[in-house]
């Protein structure tokens, strides 16, 4: 398949957004029409080029010598790509529902459907700088999206969200600006690109260089120190803190971080350095540390956000274990968790809407109510406890996998981190659950006598999750292999 | 000789005669004269600039028929007219956006005197870029000082009086220095035509006579065009004269004047001293180390800032920082990247003084950030144009800024011990540019619904103030020019710098 | 450093030690006019120095009266320009400096600049 | 035929699912209570019927299963190259037994006990769902399986313990749950470890450790184990995670917290077994410290159980306490690593499961027809219900150990199994405690009995005898009488489990 398809997957988003707020449509659903169809086709094509791989690079622009715009769809981008395509779709149907009680929501779906485009342009990033191009449009076109309720708090959550981000991206420039000093060449290349030639004696350096990137690329994922950001930003409306800070926008942070490690760095300079214990000390800490803020949170979205930022350190500490094995778990649980944790959130967003209720002790019996939402949730949040038969136990078992093979104690610190994290999640969704259903003998349910589920728009994406969680924890071994393939791939 | 080569001459004198004229004339007069001026001079530089790219080397200009070393000369390189060029267009877009302001708030009967002042200015500017005597410099030197200083005071209240005696104390400090320097230097020479010197200097260097004395001129001169330039501990005056003169008195005045002086320094790096030496010398530390200082404080101080106008000055100092930070790294690839630096800033800084007095208009006048809620929806392209500055300063990839972070910080990566802090310093500097600049940015589209006692500002359509709109859309699309095709502007200053010597 | 060097060209650094006088004053005066003053005081001892370097002993200042003689008859004239060009610059400064204090003054009846920016930073209020 | 191991899964558990939906289709029809406690009354019996013969079907299938000869069917690949699989051998068959006759006794006691707590519909579904997941535990074939069907158990069991839906049954249950979970990763930690240094983890007598891989991280291996056994060991109410127990068995209803108690209990040590002797293996434990540590834990379990069952007022909870102590005999056993011990401890956990059944059950009587909960209330009540309170006391005895009960038969090989571990300091210490535990356990039972016959004070001239209804009735007596009988006739028992136990040590 020609290259160009690499830009049109890219473009088509764009210039579907753009179009929505211009073109003169009489009624809602239609403009909403336009916007599924334009990301449907779209998701089509990218699913198109996955199939048959065009093998060129597409360079689109040059700055200047050897920084350019180049678009090439590898292994790993490929993987993202696919999955952003699955997601974005479904997302987007949700979000026509969600979004008749909040206003102003031409505006949202410009961004919403923007922000897909530049997502694959990540996923398709063939250099570095590409990458970095668009981890920046990334931030700046999904601030408008955080601030949508234009409420103060929303206000200041998106000030703090952008200062993260940018202040992430200064630190990633770093690490860029090193690969494009001192690489052989820009673009990725599994195994790194480093010439060692000229850091010869400069291991410490590397190193440094090293963490402050990643650190940099990882203030998406919200590690910690940096995670504070990510709960913030829940005042979204759902469909952003469920497809964004769920999905799209954190694991670009993984992503990048994954590339930057494997494709530019490479993982045998970092391999047994204080860099590789420092970030896994980090992210680690961070595994708990996201779970144990999740138990004391009492706003629904908030205690989701925080399980995200543990649930993220678990694709990290995959990537910073430098092996192939790692680099598989890590893809696996980018995959799944973007499943588990994007039906969760779903469900507290049909909450919100049917009920308006943020808090959990608000959510007294509403599962009685609600069955097939909070049965939905309640299957999520056995996925995120890695019950197994469902996808989360795949992955963490090959995270353990992957930490035993390394025979490095930190790892095993790691996989107790990981358990660790597993009961905690028990603990702050089943509560959620059993809070649902089992509301005590003396609730009265006619204080929520006329709440029901919400309509198909909403429904279908959530079965269509539940059952893509059990398929996958059931029958991984296809997608498994996959992933192995992929990482051998990226892995020389 | 081509006639081309009596232009850089002919444009000097066009611009420093056309001041005097237009003090007869009426402000409408002198002010189209003056626009008229400085398009004409953006002309020829354009063509000074074409011959020189074409013959391929420098080319000098006696004055007054005395060859070198007595006579006064001009001299032309490719750095010197993309200046010159460079500089027109920035004036002339920022005479523009500002012109209905001057209106408001300049008296009738001083109109003409402002357009005195900026000839004046534009005519010191060139001469700084073009003259090739260090004398001349100096003098040269202190009618921008005055210039500048009348665009100050121009504005009359207590604020700008204020600012420019304080302006001037700093400035005069500076150029008795920089004086002082180059009565050293002719000590130790006996010449002040550039290359002369530079010649005795490379002798004096090798045999290693007067090691201290010449480093104590190129400190005196680096110290003085750094304090005119506001570098970090100087700027004290520098808030105040941009925050309260008039628009476009502080867009020309971020942009192009301290920008003199920079270039001026480039060229006493290059043509007088030789940049070995300079390199060699612990001159350049002190300026790294202030830069780094500057980079940072300015932009700490502009984050605790309440106006606008005073917080967009403050980021001026920073990006000084940034400048004197590539010198401070003495590589050629450094001086390239603060040069390119000069460029970038000189349009975004101009570009953003201009929308943020679009914005002020769509809110009654009011530079608070409190009073600036929503003003971006209220003047669209004031909004738009403060947007697209505040990225380029945050350095957005495809907005100028990004690439002259870039430079510098590949530059930077050719050196060892400056490597890691200049890196960390960007970073950090860029994070804090984030803080306020995004801030703004935020505050701006925030809707101003729901506020109490908050002055409303009214909606200002693009028609009112159709030469600003024009302006602005001119400066975001140098903005942006800048930013995707540097390739081209960063080799014209390579080449420059090479046929400085 | 060795002082009999110092000693043997004093001129050179009595001109500095007015310089330094004249910058400290510029610098830390409150005074405006004091500040002026300083300006002069550092200005002239610049051209102190400069004049000082265009002098050679036993020649005569470089004005013909009865025709020309032969070159080393006269001592550097190119200085005493210079010196010229920078008293009328210093002028120039010196002018628009009074009349800036003079305007400061209407308005604010005092010459100490920190007062000034007092009263300034009670304006705002 | 070794379809009929899934058969014999689904059947309970698709049973239970059914009833589940209906009794949640009601819930959404929006009816008041009272229209819902007529429609209850009205489905009553057929539901009872239903319950009846799906148990009765399922036991029969179950059984005939287990003692066909062992078969094993692999489903399909639950992760990495480890399959879903479902495998049959003697120690499965003996403990679904357990469950069997567990099951069948509970089940139609609740029949006549469950129509005061209400709620009947979804009680017998969790109910069956439970004993199918149970079933599939004995079944399954490799570690993953059985933690799957571990959690499984966990999750399916948790809401019987919160049925009556009341504040305190509610917390009891997310305590319960989250215990477990803990237990159960810890478990899963250890599984990590032994997938890598295993050659394979399927269960197979002595285990198959790969001692190229293991040798230089016996350390690291040694603690995964460790973890396993204390994992496992919450299930089974070991030291130090066994406070779920005495809060989350008795406010269960009381078939519920009978096979809780009687059976679940169990089946952490089961899974202890498998991870120990059929992954493992004993030879890798004997002599190291991990192996002294159970020990001391089970040692200590046994007697702070028993304590804390003497100071308890409550009759439930008391019950459950001993059964903290009781579960610890067993897996003292287990820890000597010795055949004796290994068959002692087996056939503790069939005396204990026949005993402790029926104590609970009886429990359930004195609350269904009484309203009695505390021990004190319990006078007099061998006039009422002699029948009762003689099957109680053969009950008590048996726990106790007092020959020719099926008690002292396990004891019996538990301090033989000690006291030739060839362990200096256990082999007399452990027989020490039990003994003393036994003491204990006396001290706690028989005050009832006392007072149930010889009430003194007062003395009630004209009581009717009212002994409970007969489905009540019949599966306590059944139940005393199996507990007597395997202590009259060991024999037949004890061929059966040393067959396991040869199969598995020596």
């Amino acid at each position: 398949m020609s290259e160009w398809f690499l830009l049109l997957v890219v473009l088509i988003p764009l210039v579907a957004a753009v179009l929505s707020p211009m073109l003169p449509f009489k009624k809602r659903n239609s403009r909403l029409f336009f916007l599924e169809a334009a990301v449907i086709l779209n998701s089509i094509l990218v699913f198109a080029v996955l199939l048959n791989r065009p093998d060129a690079s597409l360079t689109v622009f040059r700055f200047t010598g050897n920084l350019s715009i180049t678009l090439k769809l590898d292994g790993v981008g490929g993987l993202y790509a696919g999955l952003v395509a699955i997601l974005w779709p479904l997302a987007l149907l949700y979000s026509f529902e969600y979004m008749k009680h909040e206003h102003n929501e031409v505006s949202f779906f410009l961004f919403y459907v923007f922000t897909y485009g530049v997502t694959l342009g990540v996923a398709m990033a063939e250099n570095i700088l590409t990458m970095y191009f668009f981890f920046e449009m990334l931030s700046l076109i999904t601030l408008p999206l955080v601030m949508h309720t234009r409420t103060r708090e929303a206000v200041l959550a998106s000030r703090t969200y952008l200062y993260y981000m940018l202040g992430g991206a200064a630190f990633a420039f770093i690490g860029m600006i090193f690969i494009l000093t001192y690489g052989r060449t820009s673009s990725f290349v599994p195994g790194g690109v480093l010439d060692l030639t000229k850091l010869a004696g400069r291991e410490n350096l590397i190193a440094i260089v090293f963490v402050l990137c990643f650190c940099g690329f990882s203030v998406k994922t919200a590690m910690w120190p940096f995670s504070s950001w990510l709960p913030k930003a829940g005042v979204a409306p759902t469909p952003v803190t469920a497809l964004l800070h769920a999905v799209a926008v954190v694991n670009t942070g993984a992503f990048a971080a994954l590339r930057v490690t494997y494709f530019s760095f490479g993982p045998e300079l970092i391999r047994g350095t204080w860099a590789q214990k420092l970030l896994m000390g980090l992210i680690v800490f961070t595994i708990v540390y996201g779970c144990s803020r999740a138990v004391k949170e009492t706003h629904f979205k908030r205690r989701l956000a925080w399980s995200t930022v543990s649930n993220l350190s678990y694709i990290l500490f995959g990537i910073i274990l430098l092996s192939q094995e790692g680099l598989t778990a890590a893809c696996a649980h980018m995959v799944f968790h973007s499943f588990m944790k994007i039906c969760a959130f779903f469900c507290a967003g049909a909450v919100i809407y049917k009920t308006g209720r943020n808090y959990i002790h608000e959510l007294d019996g509403l599962g009685r109510k609600m069955p097939v939402v909070f049965i939905t949730f309640t299957i999520s949040s056995l996925a995120l406890m890695a019950v197994p038969g469902l996808c989360g136990f795949i992955s963490k078992w090959y995270l353990a996998k992957a930490a035993v093979l390394s025979e490095n104690p930190m790892a095993y610190v790691g996989i107790v981190a990981l358990l660790i994290s597993a009961l905690l999640t028990a603990i702050y969704m089943l509560t959620i659950v059993v809070r649902a259903f089992f509301p005590g003998k003396d609730f009265d349910y006619e204080s929520i006598r006329d709440v029901q589920d919400p309509n198909w728009l909403m429904i279908v994406p959530l079965v269509i999750f539940v059952i893509v969680m059990f398929v996958f924890g059931l029958h991984s071994t296809p997608v498994v292999k996959l992933l192995e393939q992929i990482a051998a791939a990226s892995v020389r | 000789m081509a006639f081309v080569q009596n232009l850089p001459f002919i444009s000097i004198i066009l611009s420093l005669f056309s001041g005097p004229l237009s003090s007869i004339l009426s402000g409408k007069w002198a002010k189209r004269l003056n626009l008229a001026v400085i398009t004409l001079i953006g002309a020829f530089s354009v063509l000074v600039l074409t011959f020189v790219l074409q013959t391929g080397e420098p080319f000098v200009y006696f004055m007054g028929h005395f060859p070198a070393p007595w006579g006064n000369e001009i001299r032309v390189g490719v750095l010197e007219a993309f200046m010159a060029v460079f500089f027109c267009v920035i004036m002339l877009l920022s005479m523009i956006g500002g012109s209905r302001e001057r209106e408001i708030e300049i008296e009738e009967s001083k109109q003409n005197l402002y357009y005195i002042m900026v000839d004046l200015l534009l005519c010191s500017l060139l001469a700084l870029i073009y003259t090739n005597d260090l004398f001349t410099a100096y003098v040269f030197v202190e009618i921008n000082t005055i210039s500048a200083c009348g665009l100050i005071m121009i504005k009359q209240n207590g604020r700008t009086i204020e600012a420019a005696t304080r302006y001037m104390i700093m400035s005069l400090l500076g150029s008795g220095m920089l004086l002082l320097g180059i009565c050293f230097l002719y000590d130790l020479t006996g010449h002040l035509l550039m290359s002369n010197i530079k010649e005795q200097v490379q002798i004096l260097a090798v045999t290693g006579q007067y090691h201290t004395p010449l480093f104590i001129a190129l400190g005196l001169m680096a110290i003085g065009l750094a304090i005119k330039s506001a570098l970090f501990p100087f700027h004290a005056w520098l808030p105040d004269a941009y925050g309260y003169s008039t628009v476009s008195s502080a867009a020309i005045l971020s942009s192009l004047v301290s920008k003199g002086y920079i270039f001026l320094l480039v060229k006493i790096f290059y043509r007088v001293i030789g940049f070995n030496v300079v390199c060699d010398s612990k001159v350049i530390n002190v300026l790294f180390v202030f830069g780094i200082i500057g980079m940072l404080m300015g932009s700490i101080s502009a984050i605790k800032e309440k106006d606008i106008r005073r917080m967009i000055a403050f980021s001026s100092v920073a990006q000084i920082g940034y400048i004197y930070m590539g010198f401070g790294l003495g590589t050629e690839a450094a001086v390239v990247a603060s040069v390119y630096h000069i460029l970038s800033h000189a349009a975004t800084k101009s570009l953003l003084f201009v929308a943020a007095s679009g914005l002020t208009d769509a809110s009654d006048g009011s530079g608070k950030f409190y009073d600036l809620t929503g003003a971006g929806y209220r003047n669209k392209i004031a909004g738009i144009a403060f947007t697209v500055g505040s990225l380029s300063m945050v350095g957005i990839p495809m907005f100028s800024g990004f690439i002259s972070k870039l430079l510098f910080s590949q530059a930077a990566m050719g050196h060892d011990m400056k490597m890691l802090p200049t890196l960390i310093a960007l970073a950090i500097s860029t994070v804090l540019n984030a803080v306020y600049f995004m801030k703004t940015v935020i505050t701006i589209y925030m809707p101003a619904t729901g506020k109490v006692n908050m002055r409303e500002g009214r909606v200002i359509p693009i028609k009112e103030q159709p030469v600003k709109a024009i302006a602005l859309i001119f400066f975001i699309v140098l903005n942006i020019l800048l930013g995707l095709s540097s390739e081209p502007v960063v080799n014209l200053i390579r080449i420059g710098l090479e046929m400085f010597d | 450093m060795d002082f009999a060097n110092l000693l043997h060209n004093y001129p050179g650094a009595v001109a500095m030690v007015l310089f330094g006088i004249g910058f400290s004053n510029l610098l830390l005066q409150k005074n405006l006019i004091k500040k002026i003053i300083g300006l002069n005081i550092m200005d002239t001892a610049v051209y102190l120095f400069l004049a000082l370097k265009g002098y050679i002993d036993g020649r005569k200042a470089p004005v013909v009266v009865d025709g020309v003689q032969s070159v080393e008859a006269y001592i550097n004239p190119i200085p005493s320009g210079l010196v010229l060009t920078g008293i009328v610059v210093s002028v120039s400064v010196t002018a628009l400096m009074l009349s800036l204090t003079i305007r400061l003054y209407h308005r604010y009846h005092t010459l100490d600049l920190d007062e000034i920016s007092a009263q300034l930073k009670k304006e705002d209020k | 035929m070794k379809e009929l191991l899934l058969v014999s899964i689904l059947l309970p558990s698709l049973a239970g699912i059914i009833l589940l939906a209906s009794a949640f289709a009601d819930v959404l029809k929006k009816k008041s209570k009272k229209q819902l406690k007529a429609q209850a009354k009205k489905s009553q019996t057929p539901l009872h019927l239903f319950v009846g013969a799906i148990l009765a079907v399922s036991a029969a299938v179950i059984l005939y299963t287990a003692w066909s000869g062992e078969k094993s069917l692999t489903l399909f690949t639950l992760v990495d190259n480890i399959s879903f699989r479902l495998s049959l051998d003697l120690l499965g068959s003996f403990f679904v037994t357990i469950v069997c006759i567990g099951w069948l006794a509970a089940g139609f006691y609740s029949f006549v006990y469950m129509s005061h707590e209400g709620g009947e519909k979804s009680f017998f579904g969790w109910f069956l769902m439970v004993f199918g997941v149970l079933v599939g535990l004995c079944f399954s074939g490799n570690l993953v399986t059985m933690y799957f069907f571990f959690e499984l158990m966990t999750l399916t069991s948790m809401p019987l313990v919160l049925h009556n839906g009341s504040r305190e049954a509610i917390m009891a249950a997310l305590k319960y749950l989250f215990y477990s979970m803990c237990g159960a990763y810890g478990a899963l930690f250890g599984i990590f470890f032994l997938f890598r240094y295993c050659s394979s983890l399927d269960f197979a007598a002595g285990g198959h450790l790969n001692m190229t891989l293991v040798s230089g991280h016996e350390g690291i291996l040694l603690a995964a184990v460790f973890a396993m056994i204390l994992g496992f060991g919450v299930k089974a109410g070991m030291l130090p995670m066994h406070a779920w127990l005495p809060t989350a068995h008795p406010v269960a209803p009381s078939p519920a917290s009978a096979v809780l108690s009687a059976v679940i209990a169990k089946f952490g040590v089961f899974a202890i077994i498998r991870t120990v002797f059929y992954v493992v293996g004993p030879e890798f434990l004997k002599g190291t410290w991990v192996q002294y540590a159970w020990m001391t834990l089970a040692l200590l379990t046994v007697f702070m159980g028993s304590m804390l069952a003497y100071r308890e007022k409550v009759f439930k909870k008391r019950l459950a306490y001993s059964t903290v102590s009781q579960v610890s005999y067993v897996l003292y056993g287990l820890s000597v690593l010795t055949a004796d011990g290994f068959t002692g401890a087996l056939f503790h956990t069939m005396a204990h499961f026949f005993i402790k059944t029926g104590l609970f059950l009886t429990a359930g009587v004195f609350i269904f027809k009484f309203g009695y909960t505390k021990v004190e209330e319990l006078r007099g009540l061998g006039k009422k219900m002699p029948i009762l309170m003689w099957s109680y006391t053969f009950l008590a005895l048996a726990l106790i150990g007092i020959p020719p009960t099926g008690g002292f038969i396990s004891k019996w090989y538990l301090a033989a199994g000690s006291l030739n571990s060839g362990i200096n300091f256990f082999s007399w210490f452990g027989p020490v405690v039990l003994l003393l535990s036994a003491l204990l356990t006396a001290g706690y039972l028989l005050p009832i009995t006392i007072n149930g016959f010889f009430p003194g004070g007062e003395s009630e001239a004209e009581v009717k005898e009212e002994d409970p209804h007969l489905l009540m009735l019949l599966p306590i007596v059944i139940l005393t009488t199996m507990a007597v009988l395997i202590g009259l006739l060991p024999n037949v028992f004890v061929d059966l489990i040393s067959r396991i136990t040869n199969a598995v040590l020596w």
